[in-house]
């Protein structure tokens, strides 16, 4: 594996982002262009991912779900009490959220590494990235109710109507969300039509898919180079953690993908880079509905500005060897 | 005002910053109240008591919507009544002042 | 043809949408992204129908336009018959030029499912799609016009010069408008760029079109169910009017393309397609104009509401049933 | 109004809401008047006599348009008047009220 | 005003119209004189001494931003001041009106 | 070369937008489609002659780097100095600096004109498309700051500090604008990522090329129609120097091209459609900024409503027929 292969051209173009905003650059892509792209992207993925799994036999998937729900209702437990060390609660919860949660953009990239250097992968980790949103929005909640009530005790307050209400509405919610939906919705298109079919679509959804990808890690670069500008104000206690916490989800989705999943070595990087992903999509809106209390610049700073750019540019290469290394591949 | 009064009908001009997400509860006090007529523009943002909310921040949905209405005095003391404990509740804001309705178009209010 | 085979992927985003919808899903396409889509599909149609042509003989396509304008002057008129036997004049008009038009996304829906199943059809159709726009207005603003003269002189008012203003207006529209202009502008550029300059824009507009095509159903699904949530305000008659009026048409379009035009089974079908599908691009804006005494949520959900997801999901394989059996083929 | 009134110059402030279609002639109106400055916002969505009209619509095209403009009393007569019969055959609303200009930008009024 | 005074508060409500690119600086002028609400709206277009300023003007980018805020006489006395230098730069508008704000949110006036 | 061979697509695509606005259609393209194409296409052409030039040594490029420059300072002061016999300082300083500068959408109309034949060019007149954006700005900057100079003499006023700080502004501007980034961003990254990488994107950014190129060119024939209404406005004068000079550039190119750079018939063509074309990207919000005298819409019409539909009908026929006559071929 050369230095060149390891340029992709995706995380190139997230640097290109990045370094527009370094250089004040009055670059600009339209917030639409960035909408159609996750649509595309999403169904792109979905669909591959449900006629392999129609291949792979649906019910092998099984552990995946499990595996995904173990990451997801975990990995937040483990980051409030990594963050409730320095922060006060709401904010410990509603960032907590973030890192059970997924990134599809993250996940994307690490595909289009490992298709970049010819490394196969199996089905099912696209099944725990469409399952993982969902636990880590509930989880966030029940971190926020919890801490809520402790500093209500405290102050002698009485127990609140509303949450309960924003509570049930951002529990359905999770299960609705436009890109949830997607992802599910195209793995079941994937899984039941025709190979002919499905043939028709394919240059659409998936030849296309890597350069398209180009231009959404663009936009992605753009962003998290604006939330970069702001790391002197979540301070160097929180930046800190979001480089610590993926490593920590890394290393727990490391030991599921190899010693339970038992997936090759592709799947294995993928399990760790969910694992060690944080979501920008769908836990921020519920965050700020569910914790308004908290502040949404760290968790999306920590999200998109340190995350983010550290696992597109660092992390999925680290984990892809620390998988090879697993497998005594190196 | 100078202007020949028999075009004029003098009005209570209503302007309400609310969530976008909050509309359609907006839009039901309206009809409620019996209000003929209003305007709204979505896509704003602002700056109040919870802070910054821009439609352009990445990764969250805050967004304003600026609602104009023209109104009798009767109207506003309804829509004052209605919209005090829902503002309350979801935020936002609400001013009254003094119009003119320019007689022409279909009395809408 | 397995079940499997029917399950073309557009009907099922298409679903996918409707499905969003019903479980209140948050799930929303940027309207920018559907007028986008819209340019582009109509330019994929356009070109690769003017390509077509050219080979066929531009000549031999007379007959479709005949056919063309018989449809899109004279369903209407069976339309606007039916609806006042329950509708009041204006409703009834409005409602009427909907019929006597097309929709080219069902059109192309029907070229996805006769592709998929490996069927081929003639180059005329896609003009019959170009000039039935039209007509149906036009017969729209006459309609209109009687009803008023009618209402009018019921209540013994006078001639209203405003509106010939507006019929004059609408006619003119109706020959410029956007979507008409670029179905002939990229059928005459299809008809007249060499091969070798055409094969240079076929990977945009023709491999990826089927791809495209569903994220334009997605939309559409979600349009579609918006308009399902309305059925209780439009009442039983206009829904079942929904239902029955395509199946009018396709028996008339079935009659002019297997006994008049002598298409093949893939043509008929195309021409069956045509006849039973409403507009909901551009006669709705002009019937606003020109009849705004109609309601415009009454031909709104019949148009998107009813006959659109009745077309993609029923019609279209039931029409191609009902080419095969004239063909004797089934 | 305790402002001090040199920084200030009283003004009507006139506010129209218009199908968009209908923006060019209110453009040509506003023209006629000697209108020196006018601020619009295009994809308003609003409720009256002939019903909701939404930006967002499928399938149909019903936009309305914000158009505030700050002017003197005899320039608002002369746009009452011009302007009184074109909302009989186009709708919309146009609503007066007073305002004062703040002095220091380009007087465009 | 026949409204029931104890639900509404007196207060000035200024209106300006600004470049777009000039956003940030005003921002800055509505924090430094303690500014508590305000409300925008972008992609307005208008006219005025620099001639047409068009959002859709394909080649330029000329976009005006409206601004609304509701704030007390002190604040807006401070605001005249700093804004009427700045809007000798950079061109823009700014109207003051009378208002009155309606109880139940919070107060961020 | 037959005439169908001439009717490339793309130019029809725009002669198609400028018939639709000729017949006052309502055709209407979103304006975020056009800013997403923009970023499309200069990421296509970018990542391509980045690996054509990776694979051509970056060191030859140093001709065509210093030929840019030479035509970029030079081309705006011939402009200045015609446009100064019959137009005003201000307004000569603004129109002039959009003919120094190039226009994207030109060059990649020559690009499809030259494939669509068959003719192979050069990878080094990309590096001079990406260069010429910034010498325009600065030379119309010192126009304009030389006739205010002047002006203001006549009228005896005093330097002015507010003009420094804007010259200051737009010079790290037309370095840090987006447009200009992308392509610097992509050519580097077109240069570095490996051929495997590459591949990846390349159906994407390279096979849709063409027909994505065709709806841009639909849109400026949209806004072009639109400037050619204001003819009138701009007076005879105009239109003839929006001729006229592109006229001038190209024979300036054909001669810098030819001789001095020695390029092939395709490369001497592009670097003559290079000279003979005018920004509408860049530098019209910059001379709106520095220049607020000047009347936008002179440089908008002369730049969009005459030169460019100039170039895309006449000039790039006549470019490629006068390199072949150079080159001895006709
Ligand atoms: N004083 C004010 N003037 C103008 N707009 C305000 C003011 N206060 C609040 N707003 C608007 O109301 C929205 C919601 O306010 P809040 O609920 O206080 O955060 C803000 O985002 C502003 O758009
Ligand atoms: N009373 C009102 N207050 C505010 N806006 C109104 C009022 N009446 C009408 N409008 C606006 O004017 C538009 C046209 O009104 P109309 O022509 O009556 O349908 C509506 O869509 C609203 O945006
Ligand atoms: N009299 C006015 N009424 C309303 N808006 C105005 C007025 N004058 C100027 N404006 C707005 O302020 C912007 C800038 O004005 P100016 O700097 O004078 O070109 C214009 O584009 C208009 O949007
Ligand atoms: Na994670
Ligand atoms: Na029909
Ligand atoms: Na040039």
């Amino acid at each position: 594996m050369s230095i060149s292969d390891v340029l992709v051209p995706v995380a190139l173009f997230f640097a290109l982002g990045m370094f527009a905003t370094l250089i004040k650059s009055d670059l600009k892509l339209p917030p639409d262009m960035h909408k159609m792209i996750v649509v595309y992207l999403l169904s792109g993925i979905g669909l591959h991912g449900g006629m392999e799994l129609a291949h792979a036999g649906i019910g092998a998937a099984l552990p995946a779900v499990l595996a995904a729900l173990v990451l997801g209702f975990g990995l937040p437990i483990v980051a409030y009490v990594i963050m409730r060390m320095k922060v006060d609660p709401m904010n410990s919860a509603a960032i907590a959220a973030h890192y059970g949660s997924v990134s599809a953009g993250t996940y994307m990239t690490a595909v289009a590494f490992l298709t970049g250097i010819g490394v196969t992968f199996e089905a099912y980790p696209v099944v725990m990235l469409a399952i993982m949103e969902s636990p880590a929005i509930i989880v966030g909640l029940i971190l926020a109710g919890y801490s809520r009530a402790v500093v209500r005790k405290r102050e002698g307050g009485s127990t609140d109507d509303k949450q309960k209400g924003v509570f049930k509405h951002l529990l359905i919610d999770s299960f609705t969300n436009g890109s949830i939906l997607i992802l599910f919705g195209t793995m079941f298109i994937g899984a039941i039509v025709s190979e002919a079919n499905y043939d028709k679509i394919e240059p659409f959804f998936g030849t296309l898919l890597m350069g398209a990808l180009c231009l959404f890690l663009l936009d992605m670069g753009l962003e998290a180079g604006k939330r970069m500008a702001e790391f002197k104000d979540v301070g160097i206690f929180l930046v800190i953690f979001g480089i610590l916490m993926p490593l920590i989800g890394a290393a727990t989705g490391l030991v599921i993908g190899h010693y339970w999943l038992q997936y090759s070595i592709g799947g294995v990087t993928l399990v760790t880079v969910l694992a060690a992903s944080a979501s920008y999509i769908a836990v921020p809106p519920a965050m700020r509905m569910a914790v308004p209390e908290a502040n949404p610049s760290f968790y999306l700073t920590l999200s998109l500005g340190v995350t983010f750019p550290f696992n597109v540019l660092v992390g999925i290469p680290l984990y892809y060897w620390a998988a090879q290394y697993l497998a005594g591949a190196v | 005002m100078t202007l020949q009064h028999d075009a004029l009908v003098p009005l209570k001009r209503v302007e309400i910053v609310f969530d976008e997400e909050g509309m359609g509860e907006l839009e039901n006090i309206l009809k409620t109240i019996g209000a003929r007529g209003y305007t709204y523009i979505k896509h704003a943002g602002g700056y109040g008591s919870r802070g910054e909310r821009s439609p352009d921040t990445f990764g969250l949905r805050e967004e304003n919507v600026v609602i104009i209405l023209a109104c009798t005095v009767a109207q506003t003391e309804k829509l004052v009544t209605m919209l005090s404990p829902k503002m309350e509740e979801l935020g936002g804001m609400c001013l009254i002042s003094d119009c003119y309705w320019v007689k022409g178009a279909a009395e809408s209010y």
